[in-house]
């Protein structure tokens, strides 16, 4: 589900890796080393981890529609409300189809370490019959399981991203602009993060190395060398995310202020108010946004066990903690504690837990929610204020930042010293030898190369976006409100 | 024939409508407004963005009299609607020239 | 859980037992063939589908409350929002109680062809130990997580209807329609549909055939063919539908139909502005559908496995389909894309793929989804306009359409073929033969049969209620808005 | 999970425990038997009661945010809507960090009959490893699950409390009521009707006693009289309580009258009408907590079998005849029957069914529903109008009177004689004999002792908070509003 | 130059602005009220509390027009609004000293 | 003693309410309405269900002002809330008989 799972290989392997890791490109010759994993037994499919994927798979379209719908357009005004829900709505279901036809492969089969191949286009070849691997040896799921979960978490991230130009831009340009960033921005992250070759391939292959001779040793070396390469390129650095804090949450981010930045203020920013229309819809939205993002972050661990119970409890206190510290900070700066603030610290504790789910103790959860709260509170009041770009609704201020908290974090929070679950090492069977400056390295360049990736990918389909269809409605359907400008219809009637 | 036309603090309707009953007065209409005027407002905080707000919920009552209970009227919405805080609210009279009761068609004073 | 049992027992076994088919009530004289069911080893439970069952049960009442009254409730305007959120309300708690004095016992005991009987009236004898059987041989689950589950599709049905004529019908009307309409027309149609003696029972009266010698031959299949004639009529007439396309969609779809002809248009139709009054909340029921439906859907499998994960990605991909194709066509037709045309599309696509979830390949039900958006478009624009009946919330365009559409493709997108599963044959152990234009023939029948059933029952459960506390409320009470009338509350004040 | 599990103990161990009962102060020093415990084979964790357990915390969660959160905000003035969510939002995220700082650690480790000790502070010693019991010997699930589970209990029981006297109390004193409210009141109360030694350890102890030889019989019973004393206070009265009855709503609403009393009236009470600003919102909310209570009640299995789904059996049909229970009386008493009115008796239903849902008959539980509705409505209307105090949401007259129904009846219709499940006994492995009185009078000595316990020790709290911050805001706040005056913003705006 | 202004029906409004967009009026400005009156309002009960609501929806309508129309005027809102049933509402008319039209400047009859 | 009663788009509300507090008027009262006039409507479609919606939302703003300041607030609303396209609003004046401050009981000038 994420790059913990080469953390799981360990630093050893990475080592042994490396030199394949560069230059990628030459790399995807390797042939892939299915007989090694072919050897080993078939993985088991347990009825209760399939029953706990197929909810944590509904639990991540909640999330969307109506979570996010919600959250999202409680802070509009109502004259743009359905604008907003229909964006959501619309990126949902087109990136649905996308990924049945196309993205799943792209995104989760071998190729490069940059991207998959099409062998899977169409879904081809996976069947009622089809299992994926888990992250633990021997362990699987019906794999149309984890195409499902993995859809969810495909459809919602450009969702997110409108948040940051809401209220302002073309229907038309939305529609455009979800296929082509799914495409070229977000399957190649989730390939770079999220493929490897499994737990079964390691394990097989780390134990035929061990078992073989003398003679037998270099080619066991090679084919184990050859099942480690067969990963993304982030997941070869050595970085750590649990569910998806680099791929969702500073992708989107990024991408969100980007987008602020290249399609402008909303007409009368700074003059006119721009109050939310309903704070009873966001917190809904928060509300089923914290509920099902245990479907995304416990759901990750791909399994329904005592790491998944981990995974939940994080999700829980660094929440918590992140409310009650966006709660305090406000207090004491502003004079007084708002429900808005409270809900986006939720959101911002569950953006920064989203990485170590399964990584940090809960204390480590705790104190990480404390300070991401702190943290976004600051983004999205003092420094947004200062640079004085618009970004309506945070999405760089939460999912941005609270994801580059929470990625640097979890490399610090891992560690067993504080009460995390350090990283397993598949070659050896064990939880590897943990160093905190190599894995906080680790961690920040994975954060700086997908800032980078999603940085010039998204703004180059923003100006392809602008070129063909145009960014932006014009001032007069601003004005008037995009729900009747574009869409005919009005959200509220008495 | 007058309309009288008060502003008053959302609250205290109930306690009007019973004064002005009071003196015989059975109809009335009422129009949700705000007002702005010397009563302080309140600041409206999201996330980073700070609202003045300087217009404040205020009720609209009109009611139309016979030119001879004016006085009567304007007294009994005073009394009923004043607290003796900022932003009480004015009461501002006006000339009818002409009244209707559309389901029976009569006119003036009979259309009270 | 539907008729899919029936298509796997086969075209074979259908040939076997369709002597006994007719005439049907005849046929009820045959002994249940408890015997041979008995003789097979005891199927065994899995906490696994335990889990997703109970699951799944929740899922569906998140349909019908919060789900279907936000989706309808948005849809009226506001002073009739209580009376519709009051009906489904009602209908949820009354067929709860029904279903367990006498309605589960009526659909599921044997009984004959078209109703079963009171053997398990007030559920006697269904204990915590009871097991009842899924889909597979040797599997069960406990009897009372089915009992839970198929009552909320039970409660769910009647409330479907109520849309087509809201915002004029007197409550005490619905008071006494649920109960008439769920045990006259839903129970039978229920029994007539999903009820059959069970995978174990056939597993094991076929294998008992296959083992017989020569001179037991013939009672080996006599006692077969008793096993196979154990079931409902429509499900021994050979249609396949996975979750609920006949006795759920099409039937409330048709009583909607008969229900708004007899009631009438409401007061000031075409002539005031019938706007709804919060599209917001349409959108929150919508999601909260859509959610719920893979426990309708999904959960219809009856366990948690690869076949159920099948099952939720058709329910994704024909929703998003459809959601996209109601949106295009709406384009083109209207000039703008609407927030309400894309939830419509989406739900008519998760009415089109409920009987073929676990049946279609994922391209097939993209495709069904992607045609059902556009004819139900057509029905809810054109073809009402065209007729002049007031379905005030399209019930019968949605539901009925949807659900007839859903019902023949399925016969199409089974097909092996066209990477549908094909229908299983208990007789055999293995996929049956498939013949195309045989299964869309049974499809087309079973169709045309819940058609007359259901319109011809309704319309006199209608006219019954008409006659009893008489259907519609004063125009006045119409005009100041049920609400106030009907409940003496408004949904909202400041 | 809670005082079942004292249940099945029976009442004969009941007997044999009594003697050390009484002074509970002096059993503390019984040391906990934790080898006889050791010395049973390791309970086993299967995933699909992982799998239901995650799945159940999560539902619980919902029902507070958004659930309860709508469910009360509908009901209030939409100047105070925002209030309200805060209000329940705070809970939910304090109570989370005590929870895992030493709530947890207070609540359920061993300690005195009253209070655990502080040995899990922190949740020291509680890791992915880690296995909690459940009630069937030899069956486990991973500690942080149940961890979780009990935390969701935790964040809304007091969040319940707030409905009586919302729209006048000041957010310091729901800031410093809650963590005062929760380390006094309500972790003793969970330890005292849920801390017990668990089934194995009950178990190994009575298989030990019956093993033992003429020589060992009085060591082997002295160290079941051990186990068995290794509980709670009110679990040792021999009171049956399966999802939290005392716990969680006698508690709240006991609280909630002591709370309103004291605060005293809104301002305007009596003379302005204080209509709900959204029934909309009052519904969703609804939904969501029936939604949610499958967790809180057929969680409290802490397995997904048969008993599970006998759970929610009844806590779907307690629902819904309470809703057309009150729904009826109120037509009868009113002259109309109201959209609140239903919903009302549905979550009265779901409060009285909580203690007995895994051991009602579902005809029990159908009837308890059907008493509760009427006994709720008539409480909600004609004694509190009688009484005068001013119960904003009538938390008292629906969780407290509905609990205690509940709570009471739960000790007759466990009769097996009425469908009940009876009373197990791990001491021998068998349900126990039953005797009505003997249970009803431990069921009401149960609640007597919880409205005690909750009733002083409230009043105790309410004065500290209002000596220390005051508990209602000034009249001027409260006439423009808490949501303006305390939060700095308004839930809604055009 | 005067002003008509009408309570009226809130379902009316449709037929209201066809009457007079058949005399030639062509603009009009709605706002929604609360009226109370001879018309008997309504209980609410919310569990135990029951509250005589006596503020009934209606709309007023004010519609600028020179003063040889107000005759003409008034008949249509009469005739159209008429339901004949208690609660039709009222018409009452006021004297205007000035309009101006914001656009352009143009003032009095021309502003209209 | 006049009433300015002014129709305007209602993004304007702020420039006109600067504009009015920059000449010292510093209390008006504001009511949402909805305004049929010259001004284009849009179409609503709901599933097969077409609306025309002829009435868009505007503001009208009531300011009391000495018989002296009427030009003048007229002036300054006009300038503020013009935008120059068609349905930038109307203003009307109107005379008031009599005006109270509530809370003081303050009559006419000084009631403002
Ligand atoms: N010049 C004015 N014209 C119209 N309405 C006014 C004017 N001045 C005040 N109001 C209305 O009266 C309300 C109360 O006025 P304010 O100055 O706040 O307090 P007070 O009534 O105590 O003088 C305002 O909110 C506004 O609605
Ligand atoms: N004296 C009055 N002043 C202002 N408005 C009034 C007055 N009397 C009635 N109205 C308005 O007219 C509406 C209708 O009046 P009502 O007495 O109910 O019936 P009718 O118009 O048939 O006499 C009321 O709801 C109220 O809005
Ligand atoms: N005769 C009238 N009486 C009252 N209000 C009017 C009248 N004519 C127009 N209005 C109001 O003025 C607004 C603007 O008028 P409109 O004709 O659209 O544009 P313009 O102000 O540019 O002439 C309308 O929406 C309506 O609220």
């Amino acid at each position: 589900m994420n790059l913990k799972t080469w953390s799981r290989v360990g630093i050893p392997a990475l080592l042994a890796a490396s030199a394949l890791a560069l230059p990628v490109l030459a790399q995807t010759a390797t042939p892939a080393p299915d007989a090694a994993a072919a050897a080993a037994a078939a993985p088991v499919i347990n009825k209760g981890d399939t029953a706990w994927m197929l909810v944590s798979a509904i639990l991540v379209l909640a999330m969307s529609v109506p979570g996010l719908a919600l959250f999202y357009g409680g802070l509009v005004r109502s004259k743009n409300m359905l604008s907003v829900l229909m964006q959501v709505f619309y990126s949902v279901a087109i990136v649905g189809i996308i990924w049945v036809l196309y993205g799943y492969s792209l995104a989760f089969t071998g190729g490069n370490d940059f991207f998959g191949g099409f062998s899977k286009a169409f879904l081809k070849g996976v069947t009622v019959e089809s299992a994926g691997g888990t992250f633990s040896v021997g362990v699987a799921i019906p794999e149309l399981v984890f195409v499902a979960f993995q859809m969810t978490f495909a459809m919602i991230t450009p969702a997110l991203i409108f948040g940051a130009f809401a209220e302002r831009v073309k229907f038309s340009a939305v529609v455009l602009f979800v296929p082509l960033w799914v495409t070229f921005i977000y399957f190649p992250m989730a390939h770079m993060v999220w493929y490897w070759a499994g737990p079964d391939a390691v394990d097989a292959a780390a134990k035929a190395l061990a078992a073989a001779d003398a003679g037998g040793k270099a080619a066991a070396q090679a084919a184990l060398d050859a099942v480690l390469s067969d990963a993304g390129f982030l997941y070869k650095m050595g970085a750590i995310d649990f569910a998806g804090g680099t791929v969702v949450h500073i992708n989107a981010g990024i991408a969100a202020l980007v987008g602020c930045l290249i399609v402008g203020k909303r007409t009368g920013y700074g003059k006119e108010a721009f109050q939310p229309h309903s704070l009873t819809l966001t917190l809904v939205g928060a509300g089923l946004l914290w509920v099902g993002w245990f479907g995304f972050n416990a759901g990750s661990n791909l399994e329904a066990n005592g790491l998944t119970a981990l995974a939940m409890m994080n999700t829980f206190i660094a929440t918590c903690a992140a409310a009650l510290s966006w709660m305090i900070v406000e207090w004491l700066a502003k004079g007084k504690p708002s429900m808005l603030g409270v809900v986006s610290g939720a959101i911002a504790g569950l953006v920064a837990v989203t990485p170590m789910a399964g990584f940090a103790g809960i204390m480590g959860a705790l104190i990480s929610g404390l300070v991401v709260g702190v943290v976004c509170f600051f983004f999205c009041t003092t420094v947004k204020n200062a640079f004085g770009y618009d970004d309506s609704l945070d999405v760089f201020g939460v999912h941005g930042v609270g994801g580059i908290v929470g990625a640097i974090a979890t490399g610090i929070v891992v560690s067993p010293a504080l009460g995390g679950t350090g990283i397993y090492d598949y070659t050896t069977g064990a939880v590897a030898e943990y160093n905190m400056a190599t894995q906080v390295i680790a961690q920040i360049k994975a954060v700086l190369f997908t800032i980078v990736w999603s940085g010039v990918g998204s703004a180059i389909v923003f100006y392809i976006v602008h070129a063909v269809v145009g960014l932006r409605a014009t001032v007069e359907k601003e004005r008037e409100g995009l729900d009747i400008t574009e869409h005919g219809e009005r959200a509220y009637h008495s | 024939m007058k309309i009288v036309m008060a502003i008053i603090k959302p609250f205290k309707l109930e306690e009007v409508r019973d004064a002005l009953t009071g003196i015989g007065v059975h109809g009335l209409t009422v129009t949700e407004v705000k007002g702005y005027g010397r009563q302080k407002g309140h600041t409206e905080i999201y996330r980073g963005a700070e609202y003045a707000v300087s217009f404040l919920p205020k009720l609209k009552i009109e009611v139309a009299v016979p030119s001879d209970q004016v006085a009567k009227v304007v007294e009994a919405i005073t009394a009923s609607a004043k607290t003796g805080q900022i932003g009480d609210g004015k009461i501002f009279v006006f000339q009818i020239e002409h009244a209707v009761r559309i389901r029976t068609g009569e006119t003036d004073a009979d259309a009270l």
